[in-house]
């Protein structure tokens, strides 16, 4: 393809064939924000059910399926790929690259994402949602009849590979990718702890992949692991699950704890306090993630010193956390604090994820856990470091970096309000969910018999759940009243990284010259210590550019298709899907393909403004 | 193609795979993935490994396991894994002819071994061990099979680029291709070495 | 690299005499390498094949040969004893750090015997 | 907003001071094992606020002393870190965490050992007179959605209400014959899992007389939420009394009073037998209902009112979505009052 072809697409074309990671980040957060809606209102309707005892407003069966997919869409389909959406458009800019490491499988990677989200909640109208729980404990799953299950299992492998796809990409990408003198220490702390992330996918994924698969076969292809008549062992499942499942919140997690450093900075004027010991503890945090899976297995019965070695290794985790916790208190202590919408949040943050934070290392006591594990306490702790630490770090992200991707301000007064608002909802939700947990109440139930002083908190609950909906609704409303702000959004609050030295829109070739990073903090260097340029590494030049392709889509369509004929049986279908996806990826790899040049006029063109 | 440019001969560097940043993106990207599939292999040895004793009154590891088989695929792989290194060495030397033949003879190979494989199967399927007898024949099936899949890609991957470029000569572009395909091929009988020994041998032996 | 350089043009000249050398000795590593793996390969063959060697040594013996045997691939075959291998390095070894942990659990803690 | 944080604390103190409804609360223990895990619970809780009130404290100073003020433009010093600081905050949580972590192992290791276990016995470390009196050990077996409680010893079987003796050792051996369940009586111990194919043993005991709610807390299928039981507390006299008479033989125990329970009898020899058992004879597809007339709550959780039971058996998934039981629609109106006659008449310990 050529420079003027490439410039004369049709719009949908664009999008669907795009290998821009900028687009990709953008169609990662419009799917996120779709799924997230759906998540929110599963557990609304949820709470709903809960507001009042054997209410019989939703039926048991149906209350499970709904709990499945709220646990299950809230974490794959709408946190992560959220994050993923932050960290593709992210990544590459501050890092000073053009692209990412394969924009091809970044593509790829997302419609794979997009197909098994799709798949998982088609479930809904094909005769009924998985039940099993979002961590699908054998043998329940293994032997749960109907198709739910199937859709589970095949809704998140398809969906997994494309994590994992994206997770290598983020890897090479940071590696190979940044811009001279963008050393490893000197990488914003939102792509480090992105990249930490992404190795915690690279490990993880693959055990959840393999429990998958064994599910898989279990249920459709007449394998056994987990029956015990043959043999098997439940147990073996939960192991996997969680191997993946630990990991899984740290890869939640790792970019929000990225976001607020990025956030608080940026709004106390400050430098980040103890970078090094930031990222240090990042690491750290990831490294002793695999080694704590077990703690959501003490009542599994794997002996006291199991129990004992994964109790003590899970309350290590406070101390990394807890540098970090105190570096951002110190980054705010002696600067000049703006409560901006992004920072009311990155605030709101601290107390929230410290309280989710000491509940954590509570349930770590195992013996404790014994009457935590699997009450509403577990649920009132993890939505506490969930919400409190992921959700509330998008919304950050979503504030901070608006003005960047969308070349508009978001409004600050309505944004504010749904801040106060989902901060009141969420802890009026989820504080009172420590008492219900231990006066009694097990998590995962449909309903609750009155009488046993459950009554008044589940109510309370739910009204803080409806908050949390109002303000949703709200953000959705600034989103689309905002349109107009659209001045003063290439450097709104004055940042500190390389994205903020990018035009906005930004050209798709990001940066006309590479930019040369003489410091952490490299903008904000130049800034106060250069002249509010920054240098650049190269002349101007021709720009290589990847060219887009239908081939990701396609090839995820294949898996899409052939999932259906696993699922219903019908192989020649699955045939079919695998033949799509096989021909995908044999024209990818047969036509070589080495993109265009942007030339240099037209870089230059851009760079002095006008078209 | 490259927009409107003449295709001049290049010169040759001493690490063809890697003189590109493509090249360079799809070496440590490859042995990223490769990172994971550790993992997942793992999984699958743990399984087997957690199941072996559940043979549920079917045939187990002593009943089936002709390790003098096994012994002889083992000895077909690696000695793959050593053609695959001629041929890397051969590309090096900006020999490209050498290349291709090291590489057909490492498919070959692999195919033997699946031909092995498949008999393998098809005998113990023979004795009684079904998929679904015992959750031991489940994992048993899904850990070798799965590897057996490996081997099929890898045959057919490598199969793939010796067809699409058997006549373009050695380019920046396909250097990093059978690069990367004989990394996989390594990794493929490192694997297999974990279950010659923990599923064969500790199958008769222990 | 000239950014307009054809990646599909073929690559031609002969080596330097350096890569020459070094292309040489590899073979050499190799072979031996080889002829290593081969040797390992029936050790752990024969010590089970053959009855006359006690279970209590053969197994972990042919555990260590397996170990051996992958870093031989692994570092020779693979070559990850080259300089510019840090990533790959780290990476691998995680990778083998969470196999390893992944196995010893699924084999101790799945119920059958309380540790 | 500040005022919800300040909320924070107090209500943590209201957590400690204990709150919810008796014998159901795990705040509120009710023998040595739930006492134990919440005085962990409440070191734990201690630490925490402890972390909290730190944690907070510098938090609102910064926020109110460093706040951007109307006017004021000036650009903060730009620290890089502090040495000392760091240390400081790494050394205490460590510090607090040992706190917890010794105490956690040591309650671990203490619930894992039964004490009295097989091996004991075995062993000879208990003489069996010792071992009779000291402990009863009962097989706990989840079904979805009921429990059954099964005393080896006593060759008695009971469903959905386990019987103990109060001041003594009972030692649980959790089993499941399908999915996992999980045992819990928040106010006598945390729980442990009901696992196909595998064994959890776990000790309690209670002191007081009286009547503990258990739940199953592990998600099984549609009815998880009643799949509640009961755990009945009796002194040690009553309770050889309630065991013994659980095992006899049916014929002898359990005489029909009226002839309409006679009739009643008949139907649920017809119709309930091979499901559920009373005394040694039927099946364990379904509750023993050897002692059904003494029963807190039927099926686990409704009042045992006759229109309950009338209820349930005309349409049990009705109630427990589901579950084994089939619906008695074809019986007439006579049979099952008469059936209820005579499951009222089922009971071990007036007898
Ligand atoms: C973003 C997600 C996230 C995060 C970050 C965490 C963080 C932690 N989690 Fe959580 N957790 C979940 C998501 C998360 N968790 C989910 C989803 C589940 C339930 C899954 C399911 O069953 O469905 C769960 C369940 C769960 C359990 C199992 C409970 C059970 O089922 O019985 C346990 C037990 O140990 C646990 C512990 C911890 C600990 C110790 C941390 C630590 O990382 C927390 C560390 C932070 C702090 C401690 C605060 C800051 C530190 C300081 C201020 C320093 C000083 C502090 C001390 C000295 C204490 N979590
Ligand atoms: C990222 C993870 C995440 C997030 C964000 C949330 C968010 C919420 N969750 Fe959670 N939850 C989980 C992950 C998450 N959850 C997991 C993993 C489980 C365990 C599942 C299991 O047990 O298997 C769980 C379980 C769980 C339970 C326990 C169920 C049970 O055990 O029976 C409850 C109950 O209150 C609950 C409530 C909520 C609520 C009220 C929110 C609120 O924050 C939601 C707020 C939502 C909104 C604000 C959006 C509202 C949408 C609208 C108003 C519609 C508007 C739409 C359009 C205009 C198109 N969740
Ligand atoms: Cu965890």
């Amino acid at each position: 393809m050529s420079y003027e072809k490439a410039q004369s697409k049709n719009v949908i074309w664009d999008w669907l064939t795009t290998v821009d990671h900028k687009k990709i980040g953008i169609l990662y957060l419009a799917a996120g924000a779709f799924f997230f809606a759906v998540g929110g209102l599963e557990a609304i309707l949820m709470r709903i059910q809960l507001m009042f005892p054997e209410s019989s407003f939703i039926q048991a069966q149906t209350f499970n399926e709904l709990l499945t997919m709220h646990g299950t869409t809230m974490v794959f389909l709408a946190a992560m790929p959220l994050l993923f959406g932050f960290m593709n458009y992210m990544i590459p800019l501050q890092i000073g690259a053009r692209d990412v490491a394969f924009p091809f499988l970044n593509a790829l990677g997302f419609w794979l994402f997009l197909f098994g989200g799709i798949l998982l909640n088609v479930s809904w109208f094909a005769g009924g949602a998985p039940d099993a729980g979002w961590t699908a404990y054998a043998p329940l799953s293994s032997e749960s009849p109907g198709h739910g299950l199937d859709f589970y299992v095949l809704g998140l492998q398809v969906s997994g590979i494309g994590t994992l796809i994206g997770g290598i990409n983020f890897l090479v990408t940071v590696i190979n990718m940044r811009a001279p003198g963008m050393s490893m220490m000197r990488m914003p702390l939102f792509t480090w702890s992105s990249f930490v992330a992404s190795m915690l996918i690279l490990f993880a994924f693959p055990a959840l992949t393999i429990g998958l698969l064994l599910l898989m076969l279990e249920r459709l292809f007449g394998a056994t692991y987990f029956g015990v008549d043959l043999g098997g062992n439940v147990i073996i499942w939960q192991h996997l699950f969680w191997i993946f499942g630990h990991p899984e919140v740290y890869i939640l997690i790792l970019p929000a704890f990225g976001i607020f450093s990025e956030v608080l900075p940026t709004f106390a004027k400050k430098r980040l306090f103890g970078y090094s010991a930031m990222v240090f503890a990042t690491l750290i945090i990831g490294f002793l993630g695999f080694m704590v899976w077990a703690h959501h297995m003490f009542t599994v019965g794997i002996g006291p010193v199991a129990n004992a070695i994964f109790a003590v290794a899970t309350m290590a985790i406070a101390v990394p956390t807890g540098i970090k916790i105190f570096n951002w208190l110190l980054t705010l202590w002696g600067g000049r604090i703006q409560f901006t919408t992004a920072n009311l949040f990155a605030l709101g943050f601290i107390p929230t994820f410290v309280m989710g934070g000491v509940t954590g290392v509570m349930l770590a006591a195992s013996a404790a856990d014994y009457q935590f594990h699997d009450t509403y306490f577990v649920v009132a702790h993890f939505h506490y470091v969930i919400i409190g630490g992921t959700v509330f770090g998008l919304f950050a992200g979503v504030f901070y970096w608006w003005p960047k991707i969308f070349g508009y301000r978001l409004n600050e007064t309505l944004g504010k309000v749904f801040f106060w608002l989902f901060l009141t909802g969420f802890h009026l939700t989820f504080f009172v969910q420590h008492f219900l947990g231990l006066m009694g109440m097990q998590r995962r139930v449909a309903s609750y018999l009155p009488g046993q002083g459950l009554d008044q908190l589940n109510f309370i609950s739910t009204i803080g759940a409806f908050l949390m909906g109002v303000a949703f609704i709200i953000l959705l409303v600034t989103i689309f009243t905002s349109m107009k702000n659209t001045t003063n959004v290439s450097d709104p609050w004055d940042g500190r990284t390389l994205e903020w030295t990018t035009t906005t829109p930004v050209p798709e070739y990001n940066f006309a010259q590479t930019p040369l990073v003489r410091e952490l903090d490299a903008f904000w260097y130049e800034k106060y210590e250069g002249d509010g340029k920054m240098k650049a590494a190269e002349p101007i030049g021709d720009i290589h550019m990847p060219n887009g392709s239908i081939l990701p889509l396609i090839i995820a369509f294949g898996l899409f298709v052939a999932s259906f004929g696993l699922i219903y049986a019908v192989y020649p279908l699955a045939i079919v899907g695998l033949i799509i996806s096989f021909i995908g990826m044999f024209l990818r790899s047969v036509k070589e393909d080495h993109g265009y040049h942007i030339p240099a006029e037209a870089v230059k063109r851009d760079k002095d403004g006008g078209k | 193609m490259a927009d409107n440019h003449t295709i001049e001969p290049q010169v040759l560097p001493p690490n063809p795979e890697k003189a590109t940043l493509e090249g360079r993106n799809k070496y440590l990207g490859f042995w990223f993935f490769l990172g994971g599939e550790t993992v997942l292999f793992g999984s699958l040895f743990g399984t087997y490994l957690g199941l072996r004793g559940g043979t549920a009154d079917g045939p187990g590891p002593s009943d089936l396991f002709h390790v003098d088989l096994v012994f002889i695929m083992t000895m077909l792989l690696l000695t793959s894994s050593l053609t695959s290194v001629f041929a890397i060495i051969n590309m090096k030397r900006g020999n490209y002819k050498g290349l291709l033949l090291w590489m057909t003879a490492t498919v070959v190979l692999g195919l033997a071994f699946l031909g092995f494989e498949i008999y393998e199967f098809y005998e113990y399927n023979h004795q009684g061990l079904g998929f679904g007898v015992s959750a031991f024949a489940s994992a048993f099936y899904t850990l070798v099979g799965t590897h057996g899949a490996h081997v099929t890609f890898g045959v057919s991957w490598i199969t793939v680029l010796l067809i699409r470029y058997r006549k373009s000569g050695l380019t920046l572009t396909n250097a990093p291709k059978f690069y990367t395909a004989v990394l996989y091929w390594h990794f493929i009988d490192v694997v297999w070495v974990f279950i010659f020994t923990v599923v064969y041998l500790l199958g008769i032996g222990g | 690299m000239d950014p307009h350089a054809d990646p599909s043009a073929p690559l031609q000249g002969e080596p330097s005499n350096q890569t020459k050398r070094k292309l040489k000795r590899e073979m050499r590593t190799q072979l031996v390498s080889f002829v290593l793996m081969i040797f390992i390969t029936s050790m752990a063959f024969f010590s089970i094949a053959s009855d006359v060697i006690p279970n209590g040594f053969a197994i972990p013996f042919i555990l260590i040969l397996a170990g051996l045997q992958v870093v031989l691939q692994l570092y020779f075959f693979m070559h990850m004893n080259e300089k510019g291998t840090g990533w790959v390095n780290a990476m691998i070894w995680s990778g083998l750090f969470v196999a390893a942990l992944t196995v010893a659990s699924l084999m101790l803690l799945i119920g059958v015997v309380k540790y | 907003m500040k005022f919800i944080w300040r909320l924070i604390p107090v209500s943590f103190i209201l957590l400690i001071t204990g709150c919810g409804v008796e014998n159901l609360s795990a705040l509120d223990p009710k023998g040595p094992v739930a006492e134990m895990q919440y005085s962990l619970i409440q070191l734990s809780l201690y630490i925490m606020i402890a972390v909290l009130v730190v944690v907070f404290a510098i938090y609102i100073f910064v926020l109110f002393k460093f706040r951007d003020k109307p006017g004021d433009t000036h650009i903060p010093k730009q620290v890089h870190g502090n040495r000392t600081l760091e240390i400081i905050w790494t050394t205490i949580p460590i510090i607090l965490l040992l706190m917890l972590a010794v105490p956690n192992v040591m309650d671990t290791f203490t619930l894992a050992d039964v004490g009295v276990g097989e091996e004991a016995e075995e062993s000879g470390e208990a003489d069996a007179e010792d071992a009779e009196r000291d402990h009863v050990r009962i097989e706990v077996t989840a079904n979805q959605f009921w429990w059954e409680f099964n005393y080896p010893d006593y060759d008695a079987t009971a469903g959905q209400e386990m019987y103990i003796p109060t001041d003594t050792r009972i030692i649980v051996e959790l089993q499941s014959s399908d999915v996992i369940h999980s045992f819990w009586v928040p106010a006598l111990a945390g729980k442990q899992d009901n696992i196909p194919g595998v064994q959890n043993d776990m000790w309690f005991e209670a002191p007081e007389e009286g009547v503990y709610q258990g739940k199953c807390t592990e998600l099984c299928g549609p009815s998880h939420w009643l799949m509640d039981f009961r755990v009945i507390a009796v002194d040690p006299e009553t309770f050889d009394t309630w065991a013994t008479n659980m095992s006899e033989p049916a014929e002898e125990l359990l005489e029909p009073e009226s002839e309409v329970a006679v009739d009643g009898r008949a139907v649920f020899e017809e119709s309930c037998i091979t499901c559920h058992a009373v005394g040694q004879d039927g099946g364990n597809i379904g509750p023993n209902l050897t002692n059904y007339s003494e029963r807190e709550v039927l099926a686990g959780f409704l009042d045992p009112t006759d229109e309950n039971l009338e209820a349930w058996i005309r349409n049990p998934q009705e109630y427990k979505p589901g579950n084994e039981m089939p619906s008695f629609d074809s019986l007439t109106d006579d049979e099952v009052t008469a059936l209820i006659e005579y499951m009222n008449t089922l009971k071990v310990l007036e007898n």
